[in-house]
């Protein structure tokens, strides 16, 4: 019966009255605040959502008007996205971390009557841009610190908004009116606005409804079998797509609990204090974690050393069969089990995936090695592929069924097809309604038979999973016609902790040939111990010692895309060691730490040049940023290695 | 002699404390002579003045760790002819000290506990049961105590024991556990000595927040002359144990006694 | 490498402030109380039991009350055999005056009077600190040894001028003479260290362990922030002299069966004191390893060359002992100034973040 | 009443009764004071230049002792034994900064007072080891040590003085006179003063801590030697005897922790103080007291002059 009465809330207001009815006595939300883990039952959180709803009504929010909530993940502005859709009203999160343009911009596209924001900060963010925002109304905050002296004429704290809806909550009419207004809202009612933060251009407002959510979210809890005994860390931005459909989506069909972290300092430690049950983390996280681990284990002492990478070598022998439930030598499997109690579950305990019941990764591609570590530890890590148009998943990868270097097959009720030019095309549950104010973009986006073009290219695989390689739009051609993608190439680059960032090249060209940023803490790392000395970071990227080193991880990388049939034109010819980090401050990178491979062309031209004209080395000077705004300029003389080719693997063998 | 009052046109409320000719001798040295000045509720009172002037010797008069030969001290209302340190303690006089004083075997969390010992009333028997009406009572103070964590923002030391703690960090833990003791008026012996520029506009920060948000009476040694003019609604200035100015921070700046003593003019 | 932290998350107050709010470490407590109140009884022979528990137990506990003052308050004590003294003394006339009244009741109470008299000893603490301190409580040592054998009526003018302990029964069988079983000794004695461990525990982690702790690190600072010294000081000395007290009655009624004023000589003052600084000053659990390594490991190297056949005079053995055990003393001293407890801290840190280094 | 009178009156009446009897037991005080103010004097040594309240000075006094009667007992001659001895101090004070005091350094006091305590068990059981746990009978003939005693005939009666209480009155005047010297005109004596005051003043003397330490030590061990020697010639050589030095610790409380004359000082009216409220007083509780009555006496100084006779008031600061 009552999942029954799940299934036929259609949208969040009636799930968490669902929810505080059910399970009223479980616990929805955690915060770390004042040295515990403060924590709110579902019936609580009802309430307080009640109140704050009714208190934003008393301000005057509207059914349809747009309410901004900025700030860090805590409980009460995910309750102002409950209590904003419970009244009709739209939520859209920004960025805690925006700038006050971007903020001004997404608050000015979207609309905005309100914003709920998380402190000071935010406020005079919001405040030092008003002129811009002639429709906001009243903004309400959550922490009062410092806000004491500012003018309250349209400033509210958040717990006085709720006290004001308690007291008149009193009155039963306008409790009823509440059901009312709760029992009105539809599925089909615009449920949250989603700013992309797009790579290119102004971000665009993703407009979803609550019944695809909600269809979406219900899809993926059954396939997950996520129920109100999971708890995840909410420490993953509001505004993204990823917190709001894993966290918020997700935790109100299935009823678990979300906890919000202390604060971002202290996040790690929070994470291992909760220990969540369904955890994600985009691959970078995952491979930071990987080179702390091994930094800190370099700090151990010999024999616990050796242990440690012994006991991860049989991990990496046997630990994914065994979670994938293949058949495994009783040897292995006692070794593996002593692996478990010396390395594998304690580490697991210090990083807080002890409990992890499922973790998944997106966002980028995962290096295969850096995935099968985590997996062979016994962490059920998967990977999906999503979008924020698609209300986040296209693809995942079931439990068992793992494949490292591709996305897994479409997720229940969504439909893939490839189109000519191998471009990912899909049609979900979840999938939005269009961007805000901008039918254009939307038309560009859809299909006429409602298909949405991805972007991104890539083919199934015989097992009928997806396999990604690049941007459709970046995937080039070599001059003999073998596909070239960069980003397939220096993600295998990237996966050594010894490289931070690469740079392929390779289109309308002879053969790839590729940068290389060094990663200073892992390689200051290895310098340190050698006894290598270097006075600086362009001295030690010259070093041929580091060379050397670099020179084996590209080989690996030319042997692995050799063992693939379609990827072994695209082998690394030559390469170099760029000089200096790539840099946002210097627009090498974006903002979110991509690589703008059109500018590091035209910027290191005549280093591209000495890659293809067969030349040992070449001089190069550019002009940075210093951290304090100074410009100055760096010249170098920088050495290029030429590689060894393998041949392509042959397709099938012959029996 | 002269040490011209400039009083006249600075109102921050009533006089909270009055110290009225003190005099302190330590054998033969004279520490302090003949000082009087006053602090109002709710300012923050800076005391300045070139190093040996007496002004840590005038604070530890004022909370009762030195008792003076003459002189009155005013507190609240009720004239002494010195201070106890329990007394003072619990009248509402907190301080830090200049060379942080802090409990170095216990954790931050401990040390602004230990704040709180002249709040908690729970006898000898509930102490050793640590249940019921001691737990609750531990809680209760707990939850203060978190409040201080949370408003000068060093959640991340909470368990940290002191001892290992970055002087910075050990100067802001000593101004909790002094914040601990909710006093009315708070004594702070240079705060931001050995700081960097950062910590030091932290520590700004704090004072001010803690002058406007908790209404504390301030009342502090610093040698970094603009931070004392920034914060100061009043300065006081020592030298040699005596006051030669006593005003707000434009008059006392401008107080030719007060350049001479700075640029060292013989007397 | 044992501990499970992940997912120990603490939503009150009360869970956070536990004395063990780590689950693995409440799992070892239970053990090892199981260890102590069940395995221990069953599986040891009566010479275990007598020679190495029960003594080992009082020690302990002798340890707890002098690491309240010394290691928990900064106050040195050389005095503690005397506080002892005053225990087994007050607790052997009560029982011979009111002999109807159950013993463990007379052996908590002796701490009474021990209580008192280290408050009596403690009043110059006010005045005087460290190895200045240490002399008032030498003047309470020779003093109160002084009056053991120089006063008879403490020992019911017996000829031999000790104590004869008198057989006591609890629920009817026998708990101190001649005729009690060392398993009902062993339990009374356990029942006795457990409950004063557990009463000592919330004590240090209250409001007076704080102030304790705060007299001991910064005197001048405690006593601006409105910690009476005096008080605190004299609380500590007799809580301190409390624990030393119960542990002399017990000493005396439990283990040795009756008793000579020299067993609280000053010699017994040191053994404790090196206790309770080779186990940690300032934790509990450190007290129970001091007195363990300073008492167990004297007996097993006077057993240990029977044990692999060599034969050496019983002197001879007695002097390496002296040896070992000195020069054992200054290593731990080198190894880890702060004591086992500190070494305990450090090994279980590092099981808590392995297989990391730190 | 009567106990009024017995403690007030009577013990003075009795003193001016029988003089004679009066400076007897004076001089007895100021004999035992001298010894008492020979081992504070190895304390302060010690005390003054590193910091370390050493504990081991009464069992330093036993082995100095042990080691010259065994020695001599194994055939060495006597005048060669003290010098062997002297040795065996020497080598003592190196093997303490090596093995003790080294690896300790910059540790806090109790720690480095506990380590004396590991060195005196340590001692215990290697003296015994090596010397057998009976007592011995010093040489005191072998070292041209007088015998015997003079009387004099004063106040109406006869006050006999040994006349190695003499001997150890005077050589202890001699030593308490060269250390002055020592400390006041040498180089390291300088030195030493100079790391009393802080320990890196005695760097900028060029005179290494390490050195420092060996020969505090060092010259400690001389003092307990001489102790030694004038304890054992006056009772025997046992391990009792290193019970002795905690009265040191009343002594220097008396005459400060760092002030020699303060130890000789402190040890005579120790020393005096213990044998006439023994005589006089100790009857009326039973006698005995002089086990404790040193430390009361330290103890009711304390509380009235914290600082020790030497001492200045300290100003407490913050």
């Amino acid at each position: 019966m009552t999942a029954v009465d799940s299934v036929r809330a259609d949208t969040f207001a009636k799930l968490l009255a669902h929810n505080a009815a059910v399970r009223g006595d479980r616990p929805a939300f955690r915060h770390k605040d004042l040295g515990i883990w403060q924590t709110w039952t579902w019936a609580e959180v009802y309430e307080n959502v009640r109140c704050l709803a009714v208190g934003l009504e008393r301000l005057g929010l509207k059914h349809g008007e747009a309410i901004a909530i900025v700030g860090a993940n805590r409980p009460k502005l995910y309750w102002t996205v409950m209590a904003a859709q419970m009244l009709g009203a739209v939520p859209v999160p920004v960025y805690a971390d925006a700038v006050a343009d971007e903020l001004a911009y997404v608050l000015a596209h979207a609309e905005v009557k309100f914003a709920a924001v998380q402190d000071q900060e935010q406020v005079d963010k919001i405040l030092s841009v008003s002129e811009r925002l002639p429709l906001l109304r009243h903004m309400i905050y959550d922490e009062p610190r410092g806000l004491r002296d500012y003018d309250h004429t349209r400033l509210h704290p958040m717990a006085e908004v709720i006290a004001e809806g308690e007291e008149a909550l009193k009155d039963p009419g306008v409790a009823s009116w509440l059901d009312g207004i709760m029992a009105a809202g539809k599925g089909s009612d615009v449920s949250i606005i989603l700013y992309t933060s797009g790579t290119t251009g102004r971000s665009k407002g993703v407009v979803l409804t609550a019944e695809r959510c909600i269809a979406a979210a219900r899809d993926t809890v059954t396939f997950d079998k996520l129920d109100e005994k999971d708890e995840v860390l909410a420490y993953l931005p509001l505004a993204w797509v990823g917190d709001h459909y894993l966290n918020y989506a997700q935790g109100l069909v299935a009823g678990f609990c979300m906890a919000c972290p202390e604060s971002a300092e202290t996040a790690m430690q929070d994470l291992k204090e909760i220990g969540p049950t369904f955890y994600f983390a985009p691959p970078r996280v995952f491979e930071q974690i990987l080179t702390r681990v091994m930094i800190r284990m370099e700090d151990a002492g010999r024999l616990k050393r050796r242990m440690f990478h012994y006991f991860i070598g049989v991990a990496k022998r046997y630990g994914e069969k065994i979670l994938n439930g293949e058949r495994v030598p009783l040897g292995g499997r006692l070794l593996y089990g002593l692996g478990r109690l010396l390395v594998y579950e304690p580490l697991k305990n210090v990083l807080g995936f002890s409990r992890i019941r499922v973790a998944y990764t997106a966002g980028e591609a995962i290096g295969p090695d850096l995935f099968s570590f985590y997996r062979s530890l016994g962490l059920n890590l998967k990977q999906l592929y999503g979008q924020t148009e698609a209300f986040l998943y296209v693809t995942a990868q079931p439990d068992g069924a793992i494949k490292p270097d591709t996305v897994g097959p479409p997720m229940p009720n969504v439909e893939i097809r490839l189109s000519e030019s191998g471009e990912v095309l899909f049609r979900s549950p979840g999938m939005f309604v269009g961007y805000f104010k901008d039918d254009e973009k939307t038309k560009e986006v859809l299909t006429e038979d409602g298909f949405i073009k991805t972007g991104d290219a890539g083919f199934f695989d015989p097992a009928g999973h997806l396999k990604i390689i690049d941007r459709a739009k970046d995937v080039g051609k070599l001059n003999d016609g073998s596909l070239f993608p960069p980003k397939y190439i220096e993600n295998k680059l990237k996966f050594f902790p010894n490289i931070k960032e690469a740079v392929a090249f390779g289109h309308e060209r002879d053969y790839v040939s590729c940068f290389i940023n060094i990663d200073l803490t892992a390689v200051g790392n290895w310098a340190e111990r050698n006894n290598v000395v270097y006075g600086s970071y362009q001295e030690l990227a010259g070093h041929p010692l580091v060379y050397d080193m670099i020179e084996k991880n590209v080989d690996e990388v030319n042997r692995s895309l050799a063992a693939e049939p379609m990827m072994a034109g695209a082998q690394i010819r030559r390469f170099l060691i760029l000089h200096k980090e790539l840099d946002a401050d210097d627009g090498e990178l974006t903002r979110t730490q991509k690589v703008r491979r059109g500018f590091i062309a035209e910027r290191y031209a005549p280093l591209i040049t000495a890659l293809y004209d067969g030349s040992g080395e070449a001089d190069i000077t550019t002009e940075v940023t210093f951290e304090d705004g100074r410009k100055g300029t760096i010249s170098a003389r920088v050495k290029i290695r030429d590689m060894r080719i393998y041949p392509a693997a042959v397709k099938e063998k012959a029996a | 002699m002269r040490a011209p009052d400039m009083d006249a046109g600075v109102t921050a409320g009533d006089v909270l404390l009055a110290v009225e000719n003190v005099s302190l001798r330590f054998g033969g040295v004279k520490a302090i002579t003949d000082v009087s000045f006053d602090i109002r509720k709710g300012e923050i009172r800076a005391i300045i003045g070139p190093n040996g002037a007496g002004k840590t010797s005038m604070l530890n008069v004022i909370n009762g760790f030195y008792h003076p030969q003459d002189g009155r001290i005013t507190f609240k209302g009720r004239t002494r002819s010195k201070m106890r340190p329990y007394v003072a303690a619990s009248q509402g006089i907190a301080r830090t000290f200049q060379n942080v004083a802090l409990f170095k075997g216990m954790t931050t969390l401990d040390n602004i506990m230990a704040g709180r010992t002249l709040k908690m009333r729970r006898g000898f028997f509930w102490q050793m049961l640590r249940h019921g009406p001691a737990m609750a009572e531990e809680i209760e103070h707990r939850k203060v105590v978190e409040e201080i964590i949370d408003f000068l923002e060093i959640e991340a030391i909470r368990k940290v024991p002191v001892g290992r703690l970055p002087y910075g960090l050990q100067k802001r833990v000593e101004l909790g556990r002094a914040l601990a003791m909710e006093p009315e008026l708070l004594l702070l012996d240079e705060p931001m000595a050995g700081m960097n520029l950062e910590e030091k506009e932290d520590m700004c920060r704090f004072i001010l927040d803690v002058n406007s948000q908790f209404g504390t009476t301030i009342a502090l040694i610093e040698h970094d002359m603009g931070v004392v003019m920034d914060l100061s609604d009043r300065v006081v200035v020592l030298e040699y144990g005596r006051k030669i100015a006593d005003g707000v921070p434009d008059e006392v700046k401008s107080n030719q006694a007060v350049i001479d003593a700075y640029l060292g003019v013989p007397h | 490498m044992f501990y499970r932290e992940a997912g120990q998350f603490k939503t009150n107050y009360a869970a956070d402030m536990a004395v063990f709010p780590i689950l693995q470490d409440k799992i070892g407590i239970a053990l090892i109380l199981t260890l102590a109140l069940v395995v221990i009884p069953l599986a040891g022979n009566a010479f275990f039991l007598s020679v190495v528990m029960i003594p080992f137990l009082i020690f302990a506990l002798a340890s707890i009350g002098l690491n309240l003052l010394t290691g928990y308050t900064g106050l040195l004590s050389l005095g503690t055999a005397g506080f002892m003294g005053v225990g087994a003394f007050a607790c052997y006339k009560l029982t011979t005056i009111f002999p109807g009244v159950n013993i463990i009741v007379w052996i908590l109470t002796s701490g009474l009077f021990a209580a008192a008299v280290g408050v009596f000893f403690g009043l110059p603490s006010l005045r005087i600190k460290g190895f200045y301190l240490a002399v008032a409580t030498l003047a309470a040592q020779f003093f109160l040894q002084w009056c053991f054998i120089r006063i008879p009526w403490l020992y019911n003018y017996n000829v031999s001028g000790a104590i004869e302990v008198p057989t006591r029964t609890l629920f009817g069988i026998a708990v101190t003479g001649p005729n009690a079983s060392p398993e009902m000794r062993y339990y009374v004695v356990l029942g006795v260290v457990i409950l004063l461990t557990w009463v000592a525990s919330n004590l240090v982690h209250g409001r007076i362990g704080r102030s304790w702790m705060a007299v001991r690190d910064m005197d001048i600072a405690a006593e601006l922030m409105g910690i009476k010294l005096l008080p605190t000081k004299l609380l500590a000395f007799a809580v301190s002299s409390f624990y030393c007290g119960v542990a002399g009655a017990l000493m005396v009624f439990l283990w040795y069966g009756g008793a000579e004023p020299e067993v609280f000589s000053i010699n017994q003052s040191f053994l404790i004191l090196f206790m309770v600084i080779i186990g940690g000053l300032g934790s509990l659990t450190g007290s129970f390893f001091g007195a363990a390594l300073i008492y167990i490991l004297p007996i097993v190297l006077r057993g240990a060359p029977s044990l692999v056949g060599l034969d050496i005079g019983a002197a001879t053995v007695e002097h390496l002992t002296f040896m070992i055990v000195g020069a054992l003393i200054i290593f731990f001293l080198i190894v880890e100034p702060h004591g086992l407890a500190r070494l305990w801290q450090t090994g279980k840190q590092k099981l808590r973040v392995w297989p990391f280094p730190y | 009443m009567d106990i009024l009178y017995n403690i007030f009156i009577d013990p003075f009446v009795q003193m001016g009764s029988a003089p004679d009897l009066f400076v007897q037991t004076l001089w007895e005080g100021l004999v035992s004071g001298v010894l008492y103010a020979l081992i504070a004097l190895g304390f302060v040594l010690i005390f003054k230049a590193s910091g370390v309240f050493n504990f081991a000075q009464g069992i330093m006094v036993v082995f100095a002792a042990l080691t010259l009667v065994g020695l001599y007992e194994a055939g060495v001659p006597a005048i060669l034994a003290l010098v062997l001895t002297i040795g065996v101090m020497f080598v003592l004070a190196v093997g303490v900064e090596r093995i003790v005091l080294r690896p300790l350094v910059n540790q806090p006091d109790i720690i480095l007072f506990m380590a004396t305590f590991g060195l005196t068990y340590f001692l215990i059981g290697f003296g015994e080891l090596v010397f057998g746990g009976n007592p011995k009978v010093m040489i005191t003939d072998e070292l041209y040590l007088p015998r015997g005693s003079v009387e004099f005939e004063m106040l109406g009666g006869f006050v006999s003085l040994q006349k190695i209480d003499i001997t150890a009155a005077v050589i202890a005047s001699i030593m308490v006179a060269s250390l002055a010297v020592f400390f006041q005109k040498t180089r390291i004596g300088r030195a030493l003063r100079a790391v009393a005051d802080s320990h890196k003043a005695a760097l900028s003397v060029g005179i290494s801590l390490n050195q420092i330490w060996i020969i505090v030590w060092f010259t400690a061990g001389i003092v307990a030697l001489a102790t030694g020697i004038m304890w054992g010639a006056r009772s025997e050589v046992s391990f009792a005897l290193q019970i002795i030095a905690l009265k040191a610790l009343p002594v220097l409380i008396l005459g400060g922790f760092t002030s020699v004359p303060g130890a000789i000082v402190g040890g005579l009216i120790i020393g005096v103080g213990e044998k006439l409220g023994e005589f006089y007083w100790g009857p009326l509780v039973g006698s005995g007291i002089e086990s404790w009555l040193a430390y009361v006496i330290a103890l009711g100084f304390l509380l009235f002059r914290p600082q020790g006779l030497f001492g200045e008031k300290i100003i407490e600061r913050i």
